[in-house]
C-alpha cells in the first residue's frame, strides 16, 4: 500500500537516493546528504511543533509500506522569505503612448519582486520513476490541499507553487543566457544550485535592480518567460484544475511561472467530505483505477497520514475502512476523517448525501 | 570671400537646399519644412535684435555662410542659449555600478544609462551643416569658430558651460545601432521621424515615449554597444576641431544613436581665450597671416577670414576689402583670433 | 417603474444635474456638458456596433419610467488604456535582508504600473439621492454582471473597479498632498479634473517614475493606500460580496484600491438563471422589500433592459411577467430572460429546479 | 617634534584611545575595536612595506601623529590607495530630472539621489583624527597634508583622482537628519551602528540592505534635504584646509549622513604641485620660515614641521634636529611644502 506521511530521520537514504536521480532543475532538494538531513531535522520540528509557525517545513513522504521504502516526497514551506529574501520577477507593462503622434506602445517589463514574502509555498514534489502513474503523483501533491485546509492557521490564505522553467537537455535556460548569465558570472545551473543551498546575498550583490524591458532581450529568452519545462507541464495542469492561476510573477533565473490559489478556492478541498471512519472486516480490493479512488486523511497535524480507497467504501456518514487501511492511517472505528477526488472528474458528487466541511462544497450549492 | 552672419527671411530656399542634402541627423535642429524653417529664422533674428527673454522661450540664434562673390549660402550653424529651449534637453549618462560579492569573490563593472536632463540650459551650439566639397577647408572652421566669437562679443547671454552632439554611429544602410537596438522598441518609428520630430520645438512625446528606467548596456545589441559615444565618421573633421577648441567628451551620449555628447567651459573656449580685441586700420596689402575676424553687435554680427599683415597693441592692420564685408571703417572695433 | 436601459441622446440634461449634483471625485463623469455629450454620443456607436469593440463605452441609464426621467447612470468601458495610458501604482513589497546582521526589513513600495492596460472596467457609477436605498444602487450597478456574462466576447476576462480613495471634506487628499502634490503644481482636484478629461500626456511629463519607498510618506499618506472613502465603502462591500478582490494596485492620485474578479467568479453570474418569459394578465404587487426581489434582464444587446421583480414569479422553466414589466422589458411570451438575485443572499436558490445559464451554478453543484 | 610617520603595533592602545574620543563618523574608517584595529596596523605595515597588491585587497596606509619629546600619539590619517577596496564603494549622486509639461505650461526641477559607485578605485584620504585641542594648530595642517607628500614620493601606488569624504550633518542629540529619513528605513537600525560596519570590509550588508532605486528629494524631510552635502560644523576646519588643498564638493553625497564628499586630480593637489625634493643640509640656527618636510620611502617614511632657514637650487638647510626625527642625515632626499 502507498501511505503518505511526515518524513522521518530514517528517510534519509531514499530521499538522497531520489534526489541524485531527479538531475537538476529541482532547487529546494539538491542532492546533498547534510542539507537533506537538515530538511529532515526541520521537518521533525515542524510536525512536533517545535519551531515557530511561520519558519515550518512541512515534508511529507510516500512510503511503499511493503518495502518500508520512502519513494515519493512533497512539501509546504509555511512562509517564505522570512529567512532568506525571496525573489521574483513581476511580469508587468509598460505602456508609452504619444497621442499627438499616434504612437502606442505596450513593453512587456519584468521588475524584481518579494511579493511572495510570507506567503504559503507547495514545493519538493519528488517520485521514483518506477512509481510514476496510477494517480500516485496526485496524491502525492494533492494530499497537501487536505493538510492546508485542515491546519489553516499555519499557513497563509493563499498558497503558491513555482513552476519549474523552460530549459534544455543540457540544463540550459536560454533566460539564464540572454539575462542571468550577464549579470552572474556562473552557470545556469550554479546559480541554481547557490540559490537551493540557501545562499541567497549574491542575488542582492548580483542581481539587476532596474527593470528588464523585455524587448532587449532575444526572441529565445522573451518566448520562455511564463512558460513551464516541458517535463513541469502535467504539474501545471493538475494545479490549474485545482484552480491556480498566473500571478504574474516568474522565476529570476529561468522564467517559470508562479501559480496561485486562495485556499479556500482550491477545488480538492472544496470537494471534500468529512465522514467517521468505520473499520470493518471484510476484506476490499484496493487495486481498483484511479478514477475509481479516493483520497483520505486522518487529520493528524503531527502524523498526517493520507492513502486512497476505493469511492464505494463511502457512506452517507462513515466510510468503510478495511483494517489494513486503518492501520495505514493509524484510525480506528468512529474516527473523523477527510476524503476528497484524486482525479480530475467530480465522481464524488454522488456519493455524498451531506457535507460537512466548512468552507465546502456546501457553500457553492444553488 | 567666405562670410558667417545671422540668417536672414531671403536665404529661406537656399537653407532648405542645404538642409536637404545634409545626413538625417541634422535635422533635429535644422528642419526641413519650409515653415518650421522660416519660424526658426524669425526667432533667430528676434535673438539676434535681443528680443527675446532666455526665460519661457530662450534665445536661438542661425548663422549662415555666404560666398560674398556669388551671394550663395553654403552652410549653416546655431547656437541655443539654453539646451532645451526651455523643456528638458535629454541625454543617457553612461555610468557603472559594481555588482560584487564577497562570498563569491566575483566583482564585475555593469554598465548602464541613465536618463538624464543635466546639460538642459547649457549653451548649445547645434544646427552645423556645409557642403561636402569645403568640408576639409578653411570656410569649415569659420563657420564653426565664428560662433564661439559672437559668444566672446554676447558673453552675457550664454551659460557657464557649452555642450555640443556629435552625430553618432549610422550604417550605409541608414540603419542606426543604438536606435535599433533600443529606441526603436520604444518610440515605435524608425530614426528618421524621431529625429526629425525630435527637431520640433515639444519634447512632450519624448517624456511619453522613452523608457524612464535606466538602461543596462549589457542588453543592447553588440553593434550598439559598440556605437555609444562614436563619432559617425564623416563627423570626424567637425569633432577634431571641436576638440581643438577645448570641448571633451564626457558620460553624455545622445539619446537616439548614442553619439558623443561634448562639453567644454564657455569661458576656457581656445578661440574666445585667443581671440583680442582690436582697433580696425588698412593694410596696404593682402598678404599675411590668415585670420577669423568678427565685428558688430547683435544682428550686425559678421565674421570673415582676412590676411592681417600687422598687429600692434590695439590694432590691427587688413584689407579694405575686409573692411567691407565686415560693414566696418577705419577705426572701429573688432575681434580677431588666430586660425 | 424602474427600468435600466442603454443611455440615450435625450438624457442629457438629466445626466448633467446628476454629474453637478455629485460633486468632485468622479473623474468618468465630470460636470460638463461638451463632455457629457461626447460620452452620451460614444455610448450610442456602442450599442449600435459603430465602434470597435475594444473602444467600447457602454452606459446604462435608470428610468423612472412614470417621470420619464434618467436617474442614475452606471457603465462598462470595454477595455481601458487603448486610447490614453492607464496608470496606477502597484502596492508591493521590496524585502531587504541581511543575514549576517539579522536585518530583515520590508518596505512597502509604490511602482507606476500600466497593468490594467486592455481590462474591462465597470465605471461611472451615479444614483439621484432621491432615489438612494430600496436596492436601486445595487440594480444600477449589478444589471452590469449580467450584460458583462452575456455579451463576454466584447469585453475581458476580468473586470475591475477603481474605488475612490481617501479625501476629506475638503476634497483634499492626504496621498496627494504627501506625494502627488509635490510633482504636480497643481491641487488635487485640477488634476483629477484633467485626469477625467482624458488629458494624461501630463502624467507622462510630470509623474515620478522610479518607486516610490512608502517609510519616506508620512503617516496620513501611508494610512490611506488601498483604502476607500467612507461615502464608497457600501459599494465596495458589495463588490467584495460580488468575489471582487483587491489587486494590488491603487489610484496615482487618492490611493484608492482597484478590485477586479474573473468575469465567470462573479456571483450574479454564477447565481443567475435564464428563463422564458411567459405574460401574464394577472396584476403583481411589484413593490415589495428589495431581498424579495430579483434582477430580470431582456438578454439584448442593442437594447439591453433590467427591472427587478418579485421573486415568486419564478417558475421551473419560466417566468411569470405582468404586462407592465413585459413592456418594459420589451419581450414577449417565450422570450428568453435571465434573472439574478438584487441582493447578498442565494434566496434565489429555493426556487431554482433547473439551471440552464452557461458557466452558472451548475458546475458548482456537488 | 610633531611627527607623521607609519602606525605601529605598539601604538595600537593609544590609537584605540584616540578612536574612543572621537565622534561617530571617524568609525567608518578607524576602527574601534582592539582586534579589527591591529589588523588595520599590520596591513598597513604591510602595505608601506609594498607587499600588498593592488587587485583583490588593495593597500591601505595609515600614519599617527607623534609627539616625539613625549612619544605620544595623538593624531590618525589614513589612505586608502583605491577606495572600497576592491568592493563597490558606496555614494548618491545628486542629479536633477526635469519635469516639464508643455501643454500646462509646468517645468519643474525634480531633485534625485542616484545610488553610485563611480568613486569606486579612486585613491581615498580617510581615517582622520586628532586631539580636539589640537584643531587649530600646525600640527592639524602636517598630520593631512603629509600624506600628499606620501602620495607625492609613491605617486605610482596612487590613481589620478583623490575623494574624500566629509562628516554630515549631526545633531547634538547625536540624530542624523538624513539618515533618520532615509537610510533607519532601510537598515533598521541606528546610525553609529551601521557607521561602525560599515568600517568593516564586507560591504555585502551595503549591496543586501540598501535601497537600490533612485531617490526623490523632495520626499526627504526638511531637515534632511537640508544636510545634503553640508559639512558637520566640527569639520569645517579640515574642509577649509582639504579645499586649499584643491579637493572641491561635487555631485557626491555620502550614503549615511548625506556629507559632501570632495574629489581632486591628484596631480592638481597643492601639496603635490607645490612641493620640490632638495638635498639635505644643516642650518646654523633655528630659524627660518616653518615648511613641512618629509623623507624615507615606504616603510621608513617621515613628515615632520621643520624651520627652514635657507633653500636654493638642490639644497635645503635645516637645523640637524629635523634630521634625526627623519631618520636621515646630510645630502639624503628629502622633499619640501610650505605651509
Amino acid at each position: 500500500m502507498l501511505v503518505i506521511r511526515p518524513l522521518q530521520e530514517n528517510d534519509l537514504d531514499d530521499l538522497y537516493t531520489m534526489a541524485q536521480n531527479a538531475g537538476k532543475g529541482l532547487t529546494t532538494l539538491p542532492a546533498d546528504r547534510e542539507l537533506l538531513e537538515k530538511k529532515i531535522s526541520h521537518a521533525r520540528e515542524t510536525f512536533n511543533q517545535r519551531c515557530a509557525p511561520e519558519a515550518g517545513l512541512y515534508l511529507f513522504a510516500l512510503e511503499d509500506t511493503q518495502r518500508k521504502k520512502a519513494v515519493g516526497i512533497s512539501g509546504i514551506q509555511a512562509r517564505v522569505g522570512l529567512d532568506e529574501v525571496f525573489y521574483n520577477y513581476r511580469l508587468s507593462v509598460a505602456v508609452n503612448a504619444s497621442k499627438e503622434l499616434g504612437v502606442h506602445v505596450r513593453t512587456p517589463t519584468l521588475h524584481l519582486s518579494n511579493d511572495m514574502t510570507d506567503t504559503s509555498e507547495i514545493c519538493s514534489l519528488l517520485l521514483s520513476d518506477e512509481y510514476k502513474g496510477g494517480g500516485n503523483g496526485l496524491l502525492l501533491s494533492r494530499c497537501r490541499f487536505m493538510y492546508l485546509d485542515d491546519f489553516h492557521k499555519h499557513f497563509s490564505e493563499k498558497v503558491f507553487a513555482e513552476m519549474r522553467g523552460v530549459s534544455d537537455g543540457q540544463g540550459r535556460s536560454p533566460l539564464w543566457d540572454a539575462l542571468g548569465a550577464k549579470f552572474f558570472d556562473m552557470e545556469f545551473s550554479e546559480a541554481d544550485m547557490l540559490s537551493g543551498l540557501g545562499n541567497k546575498s549574491f542575488i542582492a550583490e548580483l542581481m539587476p535592480k532596474y527593470p528588464i524591458y523585455l524587448p532587449m532581450l532575444p526572441d529565445s529568452a522573451r518566448a520562455v518567460i511564463s512558460r513551464v519545462h516541458g517535463n513541469t507541464a502535467p504539474a501545471l495542469r493538475m494545479l490549474q484544475a485545482e484552480g491556480f492561476n498566473f500571478n504574474g510573477l516568474v522565476d529570476i533565473f529561468d522564467g517559470g511561472p508562479v501559480v496561485e490559489a486562495f485556499v479556500h478556492n482550491i477545488r480538492t478541498i472544496r470537494e471534500s467530505i468529512n465522514r467517521h471512519a468505520m473499520v470493518i472486516r471484510k476484506s476490499v480490493n484496493l487495486d481498483v483505477p484511479a478514477d475509481e479512488r479516493v483520497m483520505v486523511s486522518n487529520r493528524s497535524f503531527r502524523d498526517f497520514r493520507v492513502t486512497t480507497l476505493p469511492m464505494h467504501c463511502i457512506g452517507p456518514d462513515t466510510v468503510s475502512l478495511p483494517p489494513e487501511v486503518a492501520d495505514a492511517l493509524q484510525v480506528e472505528s468512529g474516527d473523523p476523517v477527510r476524503l476528497a477526488p484524486l482525479k480530475e472528474s467530480g465522481m464524488l458528487t454522488k456519493h455524498i448525501y451531506r457535507s460537512s466541511v466548512p468552507g465546502g462544497a456546501s457553500k457553492w450549492q444553488s | 570671400m567666405w562670410l558667417v552672419r545671422p540668417a536672414q527671411p531671403d536665404d529661406l530656399d537656399q537653407i532648405l537646399a542645404i538642409a536637404g542634402t545634409q545626413s538625417a541627423r541634422l535635422s533635429s535642429t535644422l528642419p526641413k519644412q519650409s515653415d518650421a524653417l522660416a519660424y526658426k529664422i524669425e526667432h533667430s533674428l528676434a535673438s539676434f535684435a535681443g528680443k527675446i527673454s532666455t526665460e519661457d522661450d530662450p534665445p536661438r540664434f542661425l548663422f549662415v555662410l555666404e560666398n560674398t562673390g556669388t551671394g550663395e549660402i553654403v552652410g549653416t550653424a546655431g547656437i541655443d542659449a539654453r539646451a532645451g529651449n526651455g523643456q528638458p534637453f535629454y541625454n543617457y549618462r553612461r555610468d557603472a555600478l559594481i555588482h560584487a560579492s564577497h562570498e563569491l569573490g566575483v566583482s564585475r563593472r555593469v554598465e548602464v544609462l541613465y536618463p538624464s536632463h543635466s546639460l538642459t540650459d547649457n549653451t548649445l551650439l547645434c544646427s552645423f551643416s556645409i557642403r561636402p566639397e569645403l568640408r576639409e577647408s578653411d570656410a569649415f572652421e569659420l563657420l564653426s569658430r565664428a560662433r564661439i566669437l559672437f559668444i566672446a562679443d554676447h558673453r552675457e547671454w550664454f551659460t557657464q558651460r557649452v555642450t555640443v552632439e556629435i552625430q553618432g554611429v549610422q550604417l550605409d544602410s541608414g540603419s542606426v545601432p543604438f536606435w535599433d537596438s533600443l529606441g526603436r522598441h520604444f518610440f515605435d518609428m524608425d530614426f528618421e521621424t524621431a529625429d526629425q520630430y525630435s527637431g520640433q520645438l515639444s519634447k512632450t512625446f519624448i517624456a511619453e515615449l522613452m523608457p524612464p528606467n535606466p538602461i543596462y548596456v549589457t542588453l543592447l545589441s553588440e553593434a550598439a554597444q559598440e556605437a555609444l559615444g562614436q563619432p559617425h565618421p564623416m563627423t570626424v573633421p567637425n569633432f577634431e576641431l571641436l576638440q581643438r577648441e577645448g570641448f571633451q567628451p564626457g558620460c553624455y551620449l545622445d539619446i537616439f544613436d548614442a553619439g558623443p555628447v561634448l562639453e567644454a567651459r564657455t569661458d576656457s573656449l581656445r578661440t574666445l581665450v585667443t581671440s583680442h580685441p582690436k582697433s580696425l586700420h588698412a593694410a596696404n596689402r593682402d598678404l599675411g597671416e590668415t585670420c577669423l575676424i568678427a565685428a558688430g553687435e547683435r544682428d550686425q554680427f559678421r565674421c570673415t577670414l582676412t590676411p592681417v599683415s600687422e598687429t600692434l597693441e590695439d590694432t590691427l592692420k587688413v584689407p579694405v576689402n575686409t573692411w567691407k564685408v565686415l560693414n566696418k571703417t577705419a577705426g572701429d572695433r573688432v575681434r580677431i583670433a588666430p586660425l
